[in-house]
């Protein structure tokens, strides 16, 4: 088989592959297996990626993903009534309303590939991609570096500021009390609600 | 342009490699253990030992829970061992002896150590059964919280090399070793090695608390290539730290393909001695650690050894 | 093929999972320095089923559970003084052992029985009952009904509960035991879990309370304290068995902090000291700090508050505390040796641990310097694990300790903190029978 | 196979292994085709467990891995940065230096805030 042979065929492995996997995300009763479906999904995306000669792009993509999808798996386990499917169920809601939507968004997506003039002329590989994005990140977008730090930073301190309950002051919630579902239960008078 | 081995050598090397070195582990384990037990050591146990084991657990037959979810079980040791094969196809035993050496070289190491989470949480929690379930948890901690200490301790190697190949990380320490250019870094490395392959003080998800923990359920060949598998994936650490760390094939007189195979064996006798010399450690506090003391001194090692490369 | 592996696989440790009933605990645990044996922590790696010693009628159901949870080929040893025979009516297919001969050599020949064929793998013990009813039950078929209701596949999903740090998930219910590995055996723990962290717990009554003490012969590092009760008994005997049990018991907890082999080492230590080797446990305590077990492992885990254990006597636990409370400083013959209780401030696990070691090595150099002593016959004796009387042992006073000291840890602290408090149902129970007049063996 | 190269090695080794270490499972799985219910019963020590493992398992590091989510990211810019540090000298080390600075600011607080702790 000649190269450009076998790159098609890994292209369209990849390619298929992501597409299945993303569909069993939706189709699995588990949350995780639901997750990392997903994981898989993007493992097969960042596999595309190389092909297309981002090879550092790609790599690191499978390497966040492993990361990211442990932590959604945690997260969806821990909130997601029934985590293991244990009770067969369905993963969407309006049905009807979320095909059209995937349908219409995927037709749009991929509109663009045939309606989009793509160069007909291939770029070369480029050759040293990573020390060129090293370059990048130091030079010119060096400010977009820079800002990223500073939002990560936020995003630290918010995760902080929202989830932990306890913190150096002690419990975070202390003395607060949990709003009412009902606006009419909320209590002008100071008496006691009504249940 | 790069060099790699054709598909078939490559996978013939590795699964060569893989089998001594799960084997060498075995042995390794049982001297070490025996030395520390104060227990006389038979040479017919030694080289035998690891066989009869295995072979005992081929014929031992497969126990299920109920209500489990068998291809998750499956696939947790086929994908922990296809990580410790990827990431031994990377380390290479000489200038020009490696099975595979991608400019990302690097990246692909460190993605491999990074699925390992996934293999490990999907093998606790597959059985449906308590134990394994904390012990699938515990590893989420624990790699989250290795990851990026474990990155950066590898990331200073690449700074002399300029590169992410491994080959060329390597081919940088001519002069000095990474050990001496960068003294922080192999410590480090050691001890998220340990926490990557769950040996020893860091064998927290399949602890002794928890009655085995992940494997509490593991019976049979499902036990075997899981075993085995982490013993592969300690192969793999061991090697990777010979390479990244100790010069790799770079050393006086032998041939760099011995050098490399004695750097191996001597940072695997020290991963093995520790796991049976120092106690557990606390998941909380490896957490704590990890984030609060590990990751400010792998960047001191990046910017001091930085420092002195400008 | 399998002919050949299985004569490959004959030459293997044997896998076994033992469990020791009244009057064994010290021969199951010497298992450990058989090199042809291997203890294992679950019954799915192991092949060998090992019952050792004289067990109540109600942990039955418990042991076969064990059986039919081990893998295939598996088979039964019953190793079990006289009284065994109740052992037989429960596991119908146990080969037996004398308890008294060395168990190990037993094991393996079973082992190569089943591993050649000469006998088949046994069948399970128990009817194959569902936990719950459920086939056929629920829109699917799988037994549940609605989200989470129902009993899907036979068992109810956990349920909710508010935690402390503001979420409210779901809580596992866990029971442990009777024959979790980490614990003495008999000792049930209910624990309600949220994530890793233990909400709520609470111990089972002693199973062994119900068992008859008469025919049981007690193990060496009891049977002498048992005996000081009503004779006088040498010193430098009590000691060496105080020693002896400290160190037995700290073989146990290295295993439980992953430190398998040096659990061998202690135990061949438990085994080989004699008075005056105080030093063999002051080298022991060298190389314990050199792992950082005091450090890394137990430091700060499970603190008890002095006042919680004011009358309790509990020996080990109470001095790890600070509470310099021991039966021998009233007698005269341990004054003449100039006895005085070490104690340690922490009163953590780290503490616990460190005091058993203090106590072993002054054991070991009481019963060096003691000559021909005897202690004074007064009713009670201070035991390895604090105050032995005729109508209670320590063990029974530190249950009710338990809950509130597990109350949110995390659990392998829990496991940590419950090892560390050296819990022995046997002598609590065989404690408690003793005012019935059972004579002391 | 220029191309594909060293990756395409790496991915049939990956491939390969995966797909022999499931053949070995499968060649070497005998597992017994019924079993009884106490057989499958899952292991705590001798007595049935009352409901299902599978729960809303009560993470309580989740502060520590969403503050994972955010640092992880630090280490997509880094790889490149080792790469370009001899070239790029004292620029690339004061950038780097100050972008850390900053994430490290996150994890103090982090741990100052007590959220990496949770037993």
């Amino acid at each position: 088989m000649s190269e450009e042979r076998l790159v098609d065929v890994l292209f369209w492995v990849f390619a298929i592959g992501s597409v299945v996997t993303g569909y069993r995300v939706f189709r699995t009763d588990s949350m995780v297996r639901a997750a990392f479906y997903l994981l898989a999904s993007f493992a097969a995306v960042g596999g595309i990626l190389v092909l297309l000669g981002a090879e550092f792009l790609g790599m690191v993509l499978i390497l966040m993903m492993a990361g990211e999808m442990l932590v959604m798996a945690i997260v969806m386990v821990m909130f997601m009534m029934n985590p293991a499917g244990l009770n067969p169920m369905w993963m969407v809601h309006q049905h009807r309303i979320a095909v059209a939507a995937g349908v219409v968004a995927f037709l749009a997506i991929a509109s663009l590939g045939f309606l989009v003039d793509f160069p007909d002329q291939p770029n070369a590989r480029p050759e040293l991609a990573t020390e060129q994005l090293g370059i990048e990140l130091l030079g010119d977008s060096m400010l977009v570096f820079q800002t990223a730090g500073v939002a990560l930073l936020s995003t630290m301190a918010g995760v902080v500021v929202l989830a932990s309950r306890r913190g150096r002051y002690g419990i975070a919630d202390e003395g607060s009390e949990e709003p009412p579902l009902q606006p009419d239960e909320v209590d002008l008078l100071g008496e006691e609600a009504t249940p | 342009m790069r060099t790699y081995a054709s598909p078939e050598f490559a996978l013939l090397a590795v699964g060569f490699t893989m089998v001594v070195g799960i084997y060498v582990v075995a042995m390794l384990d049982h001297v070490v253990g025996g030395r520390v037990a104060a227990r006389p050591l038979l040479w017919r146990e030694i080289v035998a030992g690891p066989a009869r084991s295995a072979a005992l657990l081929i014929v031992q037959r497969r126990m299920t829970t109920e209500r489990t979810d068998t291809p998750g079980w499956m696939l947790a040791p086929a994908l922990f061992a296809a990580l410790a094969a990827t990431a031994l196809a990377l380390v290479p035993l000489g200038p020009d002896l490696v099975v595979a050496d991608p400019e990302t070289g690097f990246v692909v190491f460190s993605a491999a150590i990074a699925f390992v989470m996934i293999a490990v949480f999907l093998h606790g929690w597959s059985p449906n059964s308590a134990l394994p379930l904390h012990g699938a948890y515990r590893y989420a901690a624990q790699a989250l919280s290795f990851q990026i200490p474990f990155l950066l301790a590898m990331l200073a190697t690449a700074l002399p090399a300029e590169s992410l190949s491994i080959v060329e990380i390597v081919a940088a320490q001519e002069s000095a070793w990474n050990v001496v250019r960068q003294p922080l870094g192999l410590p480090i490395y050691l001890v998220v090695g340990l926490a990557v392959s769950f040996w020893g003080p860091l064998n927290l998800p399949d602890g002794a608390d928890l009655a085995g923990g992940t494997s509490a359920e593991d019976s049979g060949i499902a036990r075997l290539l899981w075993q085995a598998a982490r013993a592969a994936m300690l192969v793999a650490i061991a090697a990777m730290g010979a390479a990244g760390f100790l010069g790799g094939w770079w050393g006086p007189w032998l041939s760099g393909i011995v050098w490399m195979l004695l750097k191996t064996v001597a940072l695997l006798v020290l991963l093995i001695a520790a796991g049976h010399l120092l106690a557990r450690v606390r998941i909380e506090r490896f957490v704590v650690v990890a984030w609060v003391l590990l990751i400010p001194l792998a960047l001191v090692n990046i910017f001091v050894s930085g420092a002195f490369l400008l | 093929m399998r002919q050949f592996l299985a004569r490959i696989a004959a030459g293997a440790p044997v896998p076994v999972f033992a469990i020791a009933g009244a009057g064994a605990r010290e021969q199951v645990q010497d298992l450990r320095l058989n090199p042809g044996v291997r203890l294992v922590d679950s019954p799915r790696e192991a092949n060998v089923l090992l019952v050792a010693g004289a067990m109540p009628e109600s942990l039955a159901e418990p042991l076969q559970r064990i059986h039919d949870a081990m893998s295939h080929p598996r088979c039964t040893v019953v190793a079990a003084s006289p009284e065994g025979r109740d052992l037989h009516a429960w596991l119908p297919d146990a080969t037996a052992v004398a308890l008294h001969e060395p168990i190990a050599g037993g094991l393996v020949d079973v082992h190569r029985g089943i591993l050649r064929g000469d006998r088949p793998s046994e069948p399970a013990l128990l009817p194959d009952v569902e936990p719950a009813p459920w086939r056929g039950v629920g829109p699917f078929g799988q037994g549940g009904t609605g989200m989470t209701g129902g009993t899907p596949y036979g068992r109810p999903m956990a349920d909710l509960l508010d935690d402390r740090d503001g979420l409210r998930l779901d809580i596992l219910p866990l029971t442990v035991g009777p024959f979790f590995p980490r614990f003495p055996s008999g000792l049930i723990l209910q624990a309600t879990l949220a994530g890793d962290v233990v909400v709520e717990s609470a111990i089972e009554a002693n199973p062994f309370t119900d068992l008859d003490f008469e025919m049981v012969t007690p193990s060496p590092t009891l049977g002498p304290f048992l005996r000081a009760l009503s004779a006088p008994v040498p010193i430098a005997e009590l000691e060496l068995a105080r020693a002896r049990s400290h160190l037995r018991w700290l073989a146990d907890a290295l295993v439980s902090q992953g430190l398998h082999a040096l659990g061998v080492r202690v135990l061949a230590l438990a085994a080989r000291v004699r008075p005056g080797d105080g030093e063999e446990v002051r080298k022991l305590e060298r190389l314990l700090r050199g792992t950082q077990v005091f450090r890394w492992s137990l430091g700060g885990v499970g603190p008890i508050a002095a006042e919680r254990l004011i009358a309790i006597a509990a020996g080990p636990v109470a001095r790890a505390s600070g509470i310099a409370e021991d039966a021998r400083a009233d007698d005269p013959a341990y004054r003449e040796l100039g006895f005085t209780p070490v104690t340690q401030r922490a009163g953590d696990a780290a503490a616990r641990w460190r005091q058993r070691l203090a106590e072993a090595e002054q054991a070991l150099d009481l019963a060096g310097r003691a000559g021909p002593r005897q202690t004074e016959v007064r009713g009670q004796v201070e035991g390895p694990r604090g105050l032995l009387l005729a109508e209670g042992a320590p063990t029974g006073r530190l249950y009710e300790l338990v809950p509130e000291l597990l109350a949110g840890l995390e659990w392998g602290d829990a496991i940590a903190t419950i090892v560390s408090l050296d819990l022995d149902l046997e002598e609590a129970a065989l404690a408690a029978q003793l005012t019935a007049g059972v004579p002391v063996a | 196979m220029s191309l594909l190269g060293p990756l395409g090695v790496t991915l049939v080794v990956f491939v390969g292994a995966l797909v022999v270490v499931l053949i070995l499972w499968w060649l070497g799985d005998r597992s017994p085709r019924t079993l009884t219910a106490p057989e499958r019963a899952p292991f705590a020590g001798g007595l049935p467990p009352a409901v299902h493992a599978w729960s809303r398992y009560h993470a309580r590091y989740y502060v520590m891995a969403l503050v994972f989510l955010a640092f992880d990211m630090e280490m997509v810019y880094m790889y490149p940065w080792a790469v370009v540090f001899v070239r790029e000298g004292v620029v690339a080390m004061v950038e780097m230096a100050m972008f850390i600075t900053i994430l490290l600011i996150g994890v103090l607080y982090t741990w100052r805030e007590r959220a990496l702790e949770w037993a």
